[in-house]
């Protein structure tokens, strides 16, 4: 019984984690913009939410509906601002003007809201219980969005016209503009899409969670791992890699100590990259091809 | 339909081009000789308005497009199939050839087009779900043209269409870039294979080195003195 | 009438011609030597002109990114592998150190060598697990491998010390690495620097660096050429992580404390890469303008804005990293390349190749 | 003398190259062709060890090759280009020969001095401190050529080294293979255009569909009833 | 306002204002600076005006980097730091080997006062004397009230995994152990984990009739969210100084905040534990930081104050030159103040470890919603109630 109250935890974990996940392989995955400011926009996110309840008494999932398009906007207009300009510099470049962008953002929020943990407790805070096992109502709503989101994503990426010159921008630059694409805007599409999903996953995590200025970098360092570990730019990769990971800490830190739970991802994180050299579900070709084409 | 005057273009401080005008007409085969380095690349790019900055003047169906961007040119019907060919490695052959008919105008033919372009390319029908980047050398070069096809040009610029081909192909592909000319697309064509390219081409410029050396018609060329034919096209 | 006009909707990687010297062997190699001695004078003399702990403590500051961001350089600006979890090997080196000391009684003198040697292995053990990775693989793994020495660092308590670290007794004397006087440390940190700078320069223009580059720029190609791209990583990756190590144990001496988080924590392996790309990577010099940049603009700033304001600092410092970036992407020293040549090149009249 | 015997290759269900046998001698060009995705560039890889065949043996004389990576087949005296350039972009032409030239020489003085006369001999002294990544087509497929003789190798794999050249430098490409065949090394080229192939190579072997369908002089082949059909056309 | 502001004395405040720790660094700093407003509009030290520098220490090493920095280019004689034990672990061998005094006002680890140093002052009391305040609460008060067996009753103790919460956990381990209750586990967690399932779930197992818990405020209200979503329901649960007694923690809990204890100090004591004196300036306190903040005033702000009241109020006009680092012991040597001249109703007297004797614990616990001193009686505004504690949404 407690095993199978152990593995719905870590699923439900593992949604979360998905749920902060699928936003970064956007960027990350598909068009290879290393965000690690992700997390800080996660936090944004909360914020949002927080205030919309604290001035408007606004629920955090009816805040979502304004958060989530503002949010889109802010991440066309954060790209155009920052992002745009790293385009076909160094993979380094980028990483650093997101890491600048992460300090920034963090130290912002402190200034502006300070450092105090904030709270918003709603209906979401509630436990439903399904036979012996207890399910936080805010946990399942967030997978199960999660889900959705990913699906969504999934189509989105694979299915359409847009998704398809996403894919085409990354892989050459140049021949995409022969072809009529407009790199910026695809780009700036994918990183208005990637900020809206923060937006979401934060509306959705401040009913269960406090909020705080560094509230977010817990979540980028797992983003990164399950956007790498499912696949780059898979969808369902992260989806599936964010339970895997939510799994993971869930047993390791019931059967073998809670100290050991992030260790325990992190090593099976380095195994599948051992075995796996192209993730959970990356294709071959595009390792083999990839960095050399 | 083309016309581009004092046309400079280079890559950071690095000066390529010099001032060249030139031309090309509805219904007209141009082709562009050169050796090595001598810009001729470099002209296309800045023509599709891609990679390199460029100053000057570039009308294309009587439109100042020198201040569109890049991609947008390609709505109006200017394509380019470049050099080295860039595929989409890591797409399939079909996904390559849907992302030629990116915009809008090309997506209205996109059945019509693709029936003709893998009538003229065989083998693209059987490798439809192979990665672009798998392919041999030879097989990416024909994605890349049918790629360019596509997109329903009015004018398309080919740089170096034969580079890898085998002599039949590269035969078929000359026959090609005819029947493209004769439904009313013009082309400019950038190719090594100088006897072949005047064998099809209603004109042509020399490019050497940054500057326009020579142009005319195939007979005015091979008119012009040998030493200086020798020079610049090897012939 | 002719409009100048910006066209180009993408630039592609611009690589400049390089006017390094060492294109012509043996002029390169007298700069070197230059280069060195006045780098090692500038570190003898500092201690000599001045008495104030405050400027020490910048210097030493400097001095230590410097030879982090140097160590991190050979592995990622030569080798181009990226790696995001030098904080390893820079907490192995300061870890083992210590605890030489506290618990065996080791001098540091031995025990910060004995900790680069361990750092080297490790780093040896990791590269030949993760090297074959690509890209973002590659990262994301060295950063795993980081996070685990940073897990177990903690809780291996036994050994360790756990998350509250563990403080290098002060007892000054010249054995136990602890100095009253910090123009000491000047003198012992820079003359490590000194050393790097000197291995740097050294791999940079012998066959080892070639090679590297080579590997760096496409792996297929060098390896078609025979060079034996995974022996070459092995090697940097070696000599990058001791170096790193032993930056970890000069660290701990200096500061008299070492803890996990801050030892194996991303944030430290950032600061080294961070100084290299601020430089210029793949340069020998970039690593230390980089440091040099880096450590004041953060003292200045926290100096100027630290009381006014929480954060009010670091939101100006994260703003500031992102416009050098951006302004830089081919460090201080890709910039002042370009200023060279655009003189050079108006001098000569227009460039034509 | 460099063979490959009965050595097959597939791509999942694609068999690339099927049962193919092929000779070099030093001193010796041997020219390979085929219809565009015939398998050409694929052997090339199997003998540069870039491809593990599924059967099949590389022999340079007596000793088996099949299997080394490519870096020990370079240091064997294996060389080859490839189809598509991969210079070392950032790297300026000069560094790109003297990463290749610490192959043989381990001495930064010594493969700096071989690298300036590699450089010489495929004309690029002038842009020897460009760098690579600015390189137009042709100058690529030279620099190319270059890195892979500053490993001096005994034999040289070229896979359409003259593809974008203009007639002048194809000329001058020529005339250093011919010198290079001179110099007693063993050259086996693919390239698709027949007047050179024709005029420049001892023998030739012709590809189709993964297997060697016809081999012999240039004359005795391009006379071959099923080269003409599978690959020349109208064209010789 | 005498001026004389080149004769000021220059304190630097070394605490963390950025990082997680922040919004407790800046409770601590507000405390100090009413303390030091108060003491400067009443005339100065010695007619000295005191100013302030502040430095970030968010963690050890920026700890030690910041801290390096100030002291060598300001020459402050005094360091206000560092709030967390595991910071002032680091930072103290440095103003020690600067000569410079360091005084804590909010770390608890025995260490920090362990080590022999000369220039270290805490006001705020250590690990041992915080787990005195939830060991004399169980045998007092809880013990009696549960009417079990002691061989029946079970502890589990969870902790964040830093110096404080080691140095509490080990502490109080001994002591109930002392007592004669059975520990059934002794777990530590990192306070930035995201989440504590598996945590709950596993102390769950054991089934403790009592959890003791070292926690900062994230983790507090992580850890308690998820044994109600467990239902995870020990008879007793008393925190140790940090999260749980945080307003968020009341905010955020609700109702079900009701019954839970929490060992430290306390801003709330019984008024007539306090010296008259006290009184006054207590109230004052409190008066200006809800002016100032808008919210009721916490234990760290609280500690904070206490801390520079006692360095400003008690030591430095004991002190030949308020100045010297020296001078500045010696003075702090005979400080010998009686329980009740500090808000939180401690006294001041320093060991020769620099450690405050008289810093003695004080338990609260939740009741209404609000917290409200229930141990030692003394100081005790109110009696505990709700031992056993009520199921979850019955509080
Ligand atoms: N990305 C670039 N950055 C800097 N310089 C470049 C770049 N690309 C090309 N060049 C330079 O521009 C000049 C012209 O190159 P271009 O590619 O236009 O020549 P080309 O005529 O097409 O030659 P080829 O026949 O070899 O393809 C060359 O000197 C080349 O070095
Ligand atoms: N990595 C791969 N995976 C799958 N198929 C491949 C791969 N590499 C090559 N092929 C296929 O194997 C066949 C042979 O390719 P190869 O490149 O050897 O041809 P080639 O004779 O060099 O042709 P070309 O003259 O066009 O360069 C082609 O049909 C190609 O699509
Ligand atoms: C709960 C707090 C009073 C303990 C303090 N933060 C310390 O680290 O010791
Ligand atoms: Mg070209
Ligand atoms: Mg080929």
């Amino acid at each position: 019984m407690v095993l199978l109250q152990v593995l719905v935890s870590g699923l439900l974990l593992g949604g979360v984690y998905s749920l902060v996940s699928v936003g970064l392989t956007v960027v990350f995955g598909v068009v290879r913009i290393s965000n690690f400011a992700h997390g800080a926009f996660v936090m944004l996110g909360m914020y949002s939410a927080y205030w919309a309840h604290e001035l408007f008494a606004l629920d955090p999932y009816v805040a979502a509906v304004v958060i989530v398009p503002l949010f889109f906007l802010l991440g066309m207009g954060v790209y155009q601002l920052a992002f745009r300009h790293t385009i076909g510099k160094d993979p380094l470049v980028q990483i650093f003007v997101s890491v600048g962008l992460l300090v920034a953002l963090e130290n912002l929020a402190l200034f502006l809201f300070g450092a105090d943990f904030r709270t918003v407790r709603t209906f979401a805070g509630q436990t439903a219980q399904l036979g012996p096992v207890n399910l936080p109502v805010g946990l399942l709503i967030a997978f199960v969005v999660s889900l959705a989101v990913a699906l969504a994503l999934m189509a989105l990426i694979q299915r359409t016209k847009l998704g398809r010159a996403t894919r085409a921008v990354t892989q050459d630059r140049v021949a995409a503009t022969l072809m009529g694409v407009s790199t910026h805007r695809m780009y700036s599409v994918a990183f208005g899409i990637s900020i809206a999903c923060t937006g979401l996953a934060g509306s959705l995590l401040m009913p269960i969670k406090a909020v705080y200025p560094t509230v977010g970098t817990q979540f980028t360092l797992v983003a990164f791992v399950i956007v790498v570990l499912g696949g780059m730019g898979s969808v369902s990769g992260a989806l599936i890699g964010g339970l895997v990971v939510g799994l993971v800490e869930s047993l390791a830190g019931y059967y073998v100590s809670p100290a050991y739970q992030q260790l325990a991802y992190f090593v099976v994180f380095i195994i599948v990259l051992l075995a796996r050299p192209q993730g959970l579900f990356g294709s071959a070709v595009a390792a083999e091809i990839g960095e050399e084409a | 339909m083309l016309v581009v005057e004092d046309l400079e273009a280079g890559y950071g401080d690095i000066h390529v081009l010099n001032r060249i005008s030139l031309s090309v007409k509805q219904g007209e085969i141009v082709a562009v000789l050169g050796a090595n380095a001598a810009g001729k690349t470099t002209m296309l790019r800045a023509i599709s308005g891609v990679v390199v900055k460029s100053s000057g003047k570039i009308q294309f169906l009587g439109q100042d497009i020198e201040r569109t961007p890049g991609h947008e040119r390609v709505g109006l019907g200017l394509v380019q199939v470049p050099e080295s060919r860039r595929l989409f490695p890591h797409m399939t052959v079909r996904e390559n050839l849907e992302m030629g008919a990116f915009h809008a105008g090309a997506q209205r033919k996109f059945s019509q087009n693709l029936d003709r372009v893998l009538d003229l390319f065989p083998i693209l029908q059987d490798r439809t779900n192979q990665f672009a980047g798998q392919m041999s050398g030879g097989e990416q070069q024909m994605c890349a043209l049918a790629r360019g096809l596509m997109a329903d040009p009015k004018l398309i610029m080919i740089d170096e269409p034969t580079l890898g081909l085998a002599p039949l192909v590269v035969e078929q592909t000359f026959q090609l870039v005819k029947q493209i000319r004769d439904a009313d697309i013009a082309v400019l064509l950038v190719e090594q294979n100088a006897v072949k390219s005047l064998e099809i081409a209603d004109r042509a410029y020399v490019l050497e080195r940054g500057d326009i050396v020579m142009t005319g018609t195939p007979q005015e060329l091979n008119q012009q003195g040998e030493e200086l034919r020798r020079a610049y096209i090897g012939l | 009438m002719t409009r100048t006009s910006e066209s180009s909707t993408v630039e592609e990687p611009q690589t400049t011609p390089s006017t390094r010297p060492d294109a012509n062997e043996s002029p390169g190699r007298k700069i070197w030597a230059i280069s060195l001695a006045v780098l090692a004078a500038i570190v003898a003399v500092i201690p000599l002109v001045t008495e104030n702990n405050y400027y020490f403590d910048v210097v030493i500051g400097i001095l230590l990114l410097a030879a982090g961001g140097s160590a991190w350089n050979l592995l990622g600006g030569y080798t181009g592998q990226i790696s995001l979890g030098h904080a390893g090997f820079f907490g192995l080196g300061g870890y083992v150190s210590v605890l030489l000391f506290t618990q065996h009684g080791v001098t540091p003198w031995i025990g910060i060598p004995v900790g680069g040697l361990v750092a080297g292995l490790v780093g040896l053990l990791i590269g030949g697990l993760t090297l074959r990775l690509r890209g973002p693989f590659f990262v994301l793994a060295t950063i795993a491998f980081a996070q685990v020495l940073l897990i177990l660092a903690i809780n291996l308590d036994d050994l360790t010390g756990g998350s509250p670290g563990v403080s290098v007794p002060f007892k000054a004397g010249v054995a136990n690495m602890v100095f009253d006087n910090r123009g000491s440390y000047v003198w012992l940190i820079g003359g490590f620097l000194v050393v790097v700078f000197g291995l740097t320069a050294w791999i940079e223009t012998h066959r080892l660096g070639s090679q590297a580059r080579a590997v760096r720029e496409s792996r297929d190609a060098a390896e078609s050429l025979g060079i034996n791209s995974t022996s070459v990583k092995l090697q940097m990756t070696a000599t990058s992580s001791a170096l790193t190590g032993i930056v970890g144990g000069l660290s701990a001496y200096y500061i008299a404390f070492i803890d996990p988080s801050s030892s194996f924590g991303i944030g430290r392996s950032i600061d080294f890469v961070l100084v290299a790309i601020i430089g210029g990577m793949g340069t020998v010099w970039g690593p230390i303008l980089g440091a040099i940049l880096i450590q004041l603009l953060h003292n200045e700033l926290s100096g100027a804005l630290g009381s006014s304001g929480a954060g009010l600092y670091l939101v100006v410092y994260g703003v500031l990293m992102i416009v050098v970036v951006l302004f830089f992407p081919k460090g201080i020293v890709g910039g002042l390349d370009i200023v060279r040549r655009r003189i050079r090149t108006n001098r000569e009249g227009r460039a034509r190749v | 003398m460099f063979e490959v015997r009965d050595v097959t290759k597939r791509f999942g269900g694609l068999t690339a190259v099927s049962d193919a046998s092929l000779m070099v001698d030093s001193g010796e060009i041997v020219g390979v062709i085929g219809p565009n995705g015939a398998g050409k560039s694929t052997l090339f890889s199997v003998i540069a060890g870039v491809l593990r065949p599924d059967e099949g043996v590389v022999l340079d004389g007596e000793k088996v090759l099949t299997g080394l990576r490519p870096y020990r087949m370079a240091r064997a005296g294996v060389a080859r280009t490839f189809q598509t350039p991969r210079p070392f972009g950032a790297l300026t032409v000069r560094e790109n020969m003297v990463a290749a030239a610490h192959t043989v020489h381990r001495s930064t003085a010594d493969a700096h001095a071989w690298a300036a006369e590699c450089l010489e001999r495929i004309g690029l002294t002038e842009l020897a401190e460009v760098a690579a990544s600015t390189l137009p087509l042709g100058m690529r497929k030279r620099l190319e050529v270059g890195r892979a003789l500053a490993t001096k190798p005994r034999l040289l794999l070229l896979d359409e080294v003259l593809g974008g050249l203009n007639p002048n430098e194809i000329d001058t490409m020529v005339a250093l293979i011919r010198e290079l065949r001179q110099s007693g090394m063993a050259i086996c080229m693919v390239e698709h255009a027949m007047a050179i192939i024709m005029s420049l190579c001892d023998r030739i072997y012709v590809i189709d569909h993964g297997v060697v369908i016809s081999t012999g002089t240039p004359q005795e082949v391009s006379s071959d009833q099923q080269v003409i059909d599978a690959y020349l056309g109208g064209s010789v | 306002q005498s001026g004389g502001s080149t004769k000021g004395i220059s304190v630097v405040n070394a605490l963390p204002f950025s990082g997680g720790l922040a919004e407790i660094g800046q409770d601590m700093y507000d405390g100090a600076d009413i303390a030091r407003q108060l003491v400067n509009e009443a005339g100065g030290v010695k007619g000295r005006q005191v100013t302030f520098t502040k430095v970030d220490a968010p963690d050890p090493q920026k700890g030690v980097t910041e801290v390096n920095r100030v002291i060598s280019q300001d020459h402050a004689p005094i360091v206000f730091c560092c709030y967390s034990s595991s910071i002032d672990l680091a930072v103290s061998p440095v103003t020690e080997r600067n000569k410079v005094v360091m005084l804590e006002a909010g770390a608890i680890a025995p260490e920090i006062t362990a080590r022999g140093f000369k220039y270290l002052l805490r006001t705020q009391s250590t690990a041992a004397q915080y787990a005195g305040g939830a060991l004399g609460l169980i045998k007092d008060e809880i013990l009696p009230k549960l009417k079990m067996d002691k061989s029946a009753v079970s502890i589990a103790i969870v902790h964040e995994q830093g110096s404080y919460g080691k140095a509490y956990a080990a502490t109080v381990q001994k002591g109930v152990e002392a007592l004669g209750l059975n520990v059934v586990a002794n777990e530590s967690y990192d306070a930035d984990s995201t989440d504590l399932t598996s945590l709950v779930l596993s102390i769950k197992g054991k089934n403790p009739t009592i959890i003791l818990a070292a926690s900062y405020t994230n983790d507090a209200v992580l850890f308690f969210d998820q044994m109600r979503q467990q239902g995870l329901a020990p008879k007793v649960f008393i925190g140790a100084g940090g999260g749980h007694s945080n307003a968020v923690f009341g905010k955020s809990e609700g109702k079900n905040a009701n019954g839970v204890f929490e060992s430290s100090s306390s801003a709330h004591v019984n008024p007539t534990a306090l010296s008259s004196d006290m009184q006054k300036v207590s109230e004052e306190v409190k008066k200006r930081y809800t002016a100032l903040r808008h919210k009721p005033v916490s234990n760290q702000v609280i500690l904070g104050f206490s801390g520079m009241w006692t360095l400003l109020k008690y030591v430095l006009p004991k002190a030949d030159d308020p100045t010297d680092p020296a001078s500045i012991m010696k003075a702090a040597a005979q400080v010998n103040e009686p329980l009740g001249s500090l808000p939180n109703g401690w006294g001041v007297k320093f060991d020769q470890t620099g450690q405050n004797t008289l810093a003695e614990p004080t338990v609260q616990q939740w009741q209404n919603s609000n917290l409200v001193v229930v141990y030692p009686n003394k100081v005790a505004t109110a009696q505990p109630t709700m031992v056993p504690l009520p199921g979850w949404n019955q509080r």
